[in-house]
């Protein structure tokens, strides 16, 4: 294990004094792999066949995941499951653009998810901005906010593409390349820097546990 | 000594079985609520790859120690449950620590497991679990009361609290079940059985779609795969102790499977054409009707049938 | 019908325009101050009982907001809309709150939207769709939104921009442009 | 009708006293439809307050709308509202038509008609499963949602297109039907009118439905002008007001079909409106199917749409949609560029105000419900 001293606190600056006791200060620390190659692997591989989805429809894109869940493309064959809870989930679904508002709660729910986690974005708007590229009110590229594992492209992607899509990020993880959590706190500075500078009122601590 | 040796040994035997067992059938109830749904479910052996993923996520936050021991306190409930229910009855390797009185102990742990987790999730500081713990409990002792009224009316039939004696007493005939003697007691009991497993219309407790998703909200990781174990043997030992309290029990694997999966369809099937009832209509119910069912089975039993 | 209405209405009030669209849509013309009557009247007695929005356009040329209040009478299946001028600058207009229930929220998203202000209008100055907006109010036609996202939301690499009727011409109906 | 808003939150509320919970409904919640949330102040089980939250999904249409030419404008307008997008693009189009004088071909109005009643049947299955799910029934939503996707099959070859089709284009339509339409468009209606019997035994007669239903979220007679209730939520109140037979619009005068009314305007009886208009659903898009002319022009050629000038004036275009008085206000100045477009979603205030005065004294189980069944949908709130 890193030695926590490594790591120094979070300043969480903007939350007044009352608040600042109710909320950890610890900096997230990365992970290490488990140490038998073998057994990373089984995990890794463990870890494609169950994916559990967070609910949370952030935009657009969440139309076509019910047809997704239900009887029509049965994502469940795949171990796909929906989770309400952050919590216990381990991939968030960025389903199209993102408003500024709802990039703050993306952000606070995916902090709270317990690694290894997965992002997937879902719709060219998740890319690039697509057709909201002068829209005051949506960012363009989510990668500069979280990091991304796969994108799955389109407006709007059929189901069958976001199918593809997760069975794609399945790959990936059995090949041990969605490495997310970690690209997530070895850059923590610069996404917070990228975070605080689109989300005008940061009321929230600097990392949601 | 030699003998509580090889007793532990088997129990150990017994909770791995039970588990297996357990996990296999909450695949099987899942693709059998799927098809109901007109899908085709998830793989039978994904509740294994689910504990499996969650035993290997890498975080794990935890709120304190009460949080860390809820699920422990929800899997030694589970286990305790099971240590004094016979699985299979006359085989020695699968009696567990049946004794006289074990029934009341049984009861107790049923109790206990639930109890543990209310501390748990308690201190997790999530509204939504303090709520489904607050829904839970209170369904909870509703549906208690037609069970234990049923269990009472057992006691009274056969004059004794032993799981083992119970079951000794129903063999022989399918006549001699508690089902065709006391059909009273296994109605107000199987009732009861709706609220225990949780499925519509008496999931108040989880409500996805109210409190998202009560009391486990704030659980992951290891306590999460914990929590599974303990769901997949505790819905075993549930299952094993109505086969023996009401439907004669077992005396082979194969009969064990077919009993305890037929006792779970009838929650399985009225949990998919129903939606939820609210806690306070839940609590009503059950100490409505089933509660005077269950009242009536003490009454026939101890004035009519003897 | 309308014509009627117009009589009706004018015995009271300073109408200053009326349009008549179709048989079931017209608009009219009102001062600031006479607008709450006005609507209460209508509402009142007149059978304009339902309220179908409240919304602003920015006339900047004129230095002028123009408000406009939708009534419609299921009655005469008439709709009616409302204008009012109201000066660009320190933007403020009279709440109807009392009359219509969801006329609140209308009125707290125009305070949020083009910064008109709604004295007594409650919970006005909540935020609405915007969280934390520190820029001038985003549809006040002078609020330029490409030089805000410019500003604000990095572009990916490789992605072209272009402005949109240019792209339009040159790229998608070259045969048919001048 | 003096029934105004009550905004004073409840006096008594002292959040240190330890006695209320406050607690946030959503975004990240099954149980909300979409993307908005609900900041309930509770009382052990009890609602003492509520705020809605919403532009989680504002995107600035009416701003973007000002700075794209009226063809750009086109692909943009679908977008606002996800799940219904064709009444966005009759709207927009409509609108339009009547600025730029342009008379829409016979046959168009036909298609145009017919792709908004299967969007309202789509619409209406995929909120029968909301609200049957936010009851507890995961059976029924799987089954309604699977049968919209037929429909969608109908639009993907109808207009190219699951859920964005971009099909009713200013001046009439993209397409003709092609051929065979007409019977797998009846076949898929024989499989949902199939499905709509089993969803009343399963659901409308259930009696755990009916306990929770019954009685939920009413709606009083006065509330439904006062807050501008509108669509089955009016209907249900007991006002026979429909657009589509108050101001007809395209072909709504040639077919039959009468205003579904009831009269208990709780939860139940809306989703009894909805039921039965789903039924008329059926049976009208049956009725078009029937009558509609095989073949003639589908779309009126309009002015080169890259310098299309449109006279300055404006207008107020509406239709009845699943959710009630859909309009576009479109006010033009004679430039290249529309002026202001304003889109009426009638989840504006059956979303906000009207959710926050029912959802006062309602049990925390019943929040989904309730907002369930007022169908929201708050893409159309937030624009």
């Amino acid at each position: 294990m890193t030695d926590k001293n490594d790591y120094p606190t979070l300043a969480n600056a903007d939350l007044i004094d009352a608040e600042r006791s109710l909320f950890c200060d610890a900096r997230p620390v990365p992970y290490e792999p488990y140490p038998v190659d073998f057994v990373e692997k089984f995990a890794n591989w463990v870890r494609a066949n169950s994916l559990w989805v967070l609910a949370f429809g952030t935009g657009c894109g969440a139309i076509e995941l019910n047809p997704l869940m239900t009887s029509r493309f049965d994502a469940n064959r795949y171990g796909i499951q929906m989770r309400p809870t952050p919590r216990q989930s381990c991939v968030i679904v960025v389903a199209g653009y993102s408003s500024v508002k709802t990039l703050k709660r993306i952000i606070r729910s995916y902090e709270q998810m317990q690694g290894p986690k997965f992002v997937l974005g879902l719709g060219i708007c998740s890319l690039n901005g697509g057709m909201y590229w002068d829209s005051y009110n949506t960012i363009k590229r989510i990668d500069q906010y979280i990091p991304i594992d796969l994108y799955v492209t389109g407006c709007m992607p059929r189901p069958e593409a976001l199918l593809a899509g997760f069975i794609e990020l399945k790959d990936k993880i059995k090949a041990g390349q969605c490495d997310g959590t970690n690209r997530y706190v070895k850059d923590f500075d610069w996404y917070k820097a990228n975070q605080k500078k689109v989300i005008k009122n940061w009321d929230m601590p600097d990392y949601n546990w | 000594m030699d003998i509580w040796i090889s007793k532990i040994g088997y129990y150990f035997l017994n909770v791995g079985i039970v588990l297996v067992y357990g996990l296999l059938l909450g695949a099987f109830i899942a693709k059998t609520m799927a098809r109901v749904q007109g899908r085709i479910g998830i793989p039978i052996y994904q509740p294994f790859i689910d504990i499996l993923k969650t035993f290997t996520k890498r975080q794990a936050i935890s709120h304190g120690i009460m949080f860390n021991l809820g699920p422990a306190f929800r899997l030694a409930g589970g286990l305790g449950t099971l240590a004094f229910i016979p699985v299979i009855y006359g085989n020695e390797m699968f009696s567990n620590f049946s004794a006289a009185g074990d029934l009341l102990l049984v009861m107790y742990f049923i109790f206990f497991g639930q109890l543990g987790m209310a501390l748990g999730s308690g201190e997790s500081g999530h509204p939504y679990a303090a709520m489904g713990i607050g829904r839970g409990l209170a369904q909870m002792t509703a549906y208690e009361v037609p069970f234990t009224l049923a269990v009472v009316a057992i006691f009274i039939q056969y004059d004794t609290s032993s799981i083992t004696e119970i079951v000794a007493a129903q063999q022989g005939s399918i006549w001699n079940w508690t089902l065709f003697t006391n059909p009273l007691a296994v109605i107000a009991a199987m009732i009861a059985f709706l609220g225990m497993a949780a499925y519509p219309p008496f999931d108040v407790a989880m409500a996805p779609n109210e409190i998202p998703i009560g009391p486990p909200t704030e659980f992951h990781s290891h306590f999460l795969s914990m929590m599974q174990m303990n769901r997949a043997i505790f819905a075993g030992a549930k299952l094993i102790l109505f086969m023996n309290l009401f439907f004669g029990g077992a005396t082979g694997l194969i009969e064990l499977v077919f009993k305890t999966w037929a006792i779970y369809m009838v929650a399985i099937l009225v949990g998919a054409a129903f939606p939820r009832f609210r806690t306070e209509q839940a609590v009503r119910f059950f100490l409505g009707v089933p509660m005077l069912i269950g009242i009536a089975s003490v009454l026939y039993i101890q004035y009519w049938a003897q | 019908m309308i014509e009627a209405l117009k009589q009706r209405l004018s015995e009271h009030f300073q109408l200053t325009n009326l349009t008549i669209k179709n048989a079931g849509l017209a608009f009219l013309w009102v001062e600031k101050h006479e607008l709450e009557m006005l609507l209460r009247q209508l509402r009142d007695f007149e059978g304009y009982t339902h309220l179908s929005f409240i919304i602003a356009s920015d006339h900047i040329e004129k230095n002028q907001f123009k408000l406009t209040y939708m009534l419609h009478n299921y009655d005469t299946k008439h709709d009616l809309g409302v204008h009012v001028d109201i000066s660009r600058v320190n933007a403020s207009m009279h709440s109807i709150h009392p009359l219509w229930a969801q006329a609140w929220t209308y009125q707290r998203e125009l305070k949020e939207m083009y910064g008109i202000d709604f004295p007594e209008s409650p919970r006005v100055d909540e935020d609405f769709c915007l969280e934390g907006w520190d820029d001038m109010p985003p549809m006040r036609r002078d609020f330029d939104t490409v030089k805000y996202c410019e500003e604000h939301f990095d572009d990916r690499d490789g992605r072209a921009t272009e402005e949109n009727r240019q792209t339009m011409k040159v790229n998608i109906y070259p045969e048919r442009g001048e | 009708m003096n029934l105004t808003h009550d905004f004073s939150p409840t006096p008594e509320v002292d959040l240190a006293s330890g006695k209320y919970v406050k607690i946030w409904h959503g975004p990240q919640h099954p149980g909300i439809t979409g993307n908005m949330s609900l900041e309930l102040t509770l009382c052990g089980d009890e609602i003492v307050n509520c705020k809605t939250h919403v532009g989680y999904l504002h995107r600035g249409f009416e701003k973007l709308m000002e700075r794209r030419t009226y063809i750009q404008n086109f692909p943009l307008v679908c977008r606002i509202a996800v799940p219904e997008p064709t009444f966005n693009e009759y709207l927009y189009s409509a609108g339009i038509e009547d600025l730029a004088g342009i008379e829409v071909p016979e046959l168009a109005k036909w298609l145009r008609c017919l792709n908004l009643e299967l969007m309202r049947l789509g619409s209406f299955l995929m909120w029968l499963g909301g609200a049957s799910g936010a009851f507890g029934m995961s059976t029924v939503y799987q089954w309604t949602v699977t049968h919209r996707d037929y429909i969608l099959d109908l639009f993907e070859e109808m207009t190219g297109a699951r859920i964005y089709h971009m099909y009713i284009s200013p001046g009439g339509v993209r397409a003709p039907l092609p051929d065979g339409f007409k019977d797998r468009c009846l076949m898929v209606m024989k499989k949902v009118e199939k499905l709509l019997y089993e969803v009343e035994t399963t659901v409308l007669n259930n009696a755990v439905f009916k306990k929770r239903a019954i009685g939920l979220g009413v709606i009083s007679s006065d509330m439904v002008d006062a807050y501008g209730v509108t669509g089955p939520n009016q209907r249900a109140a007991g006002y026979a007001r429909d657009t589509r037979k108050d101001s007809p619009y395209l072909v709504y005068e040639q077919l039959d079909f009468d205003v579904i009314t009831a009269t208990g305007s709780d939860a139940f009886d809306r989703t009894i409106v909805r039921y039965q208009e789903m039924h008329q659903c059926v049976s009208l898009i049956r009725q078009m199917l029937d009558r509609m002319p095989t073949d003639g022009a589908f779309h009126t050629p309009t002015p080169n749409v890259l310098h299309w000038k449109i006279p300055a004036g404006e207008t107020y275009v509406k239709a009845e949609c699943t959710r009630g008085e859909y309009g576009y206000y479109i006010e033009t100045d004679g430039s290249e560029y529309v002026r202001r477009v304003h889109i009426r979603g009638p989840s504006y205030t059956h979303a906000i105000a009207v959710m926050e005065k029912l959802v006062i004294g309602a049990n925390i189980a019943d929040v989904a419900g309730l907002m369930v069944s007022l169908h929201t949908y708050p893409p159309e709130i937030e624009r």
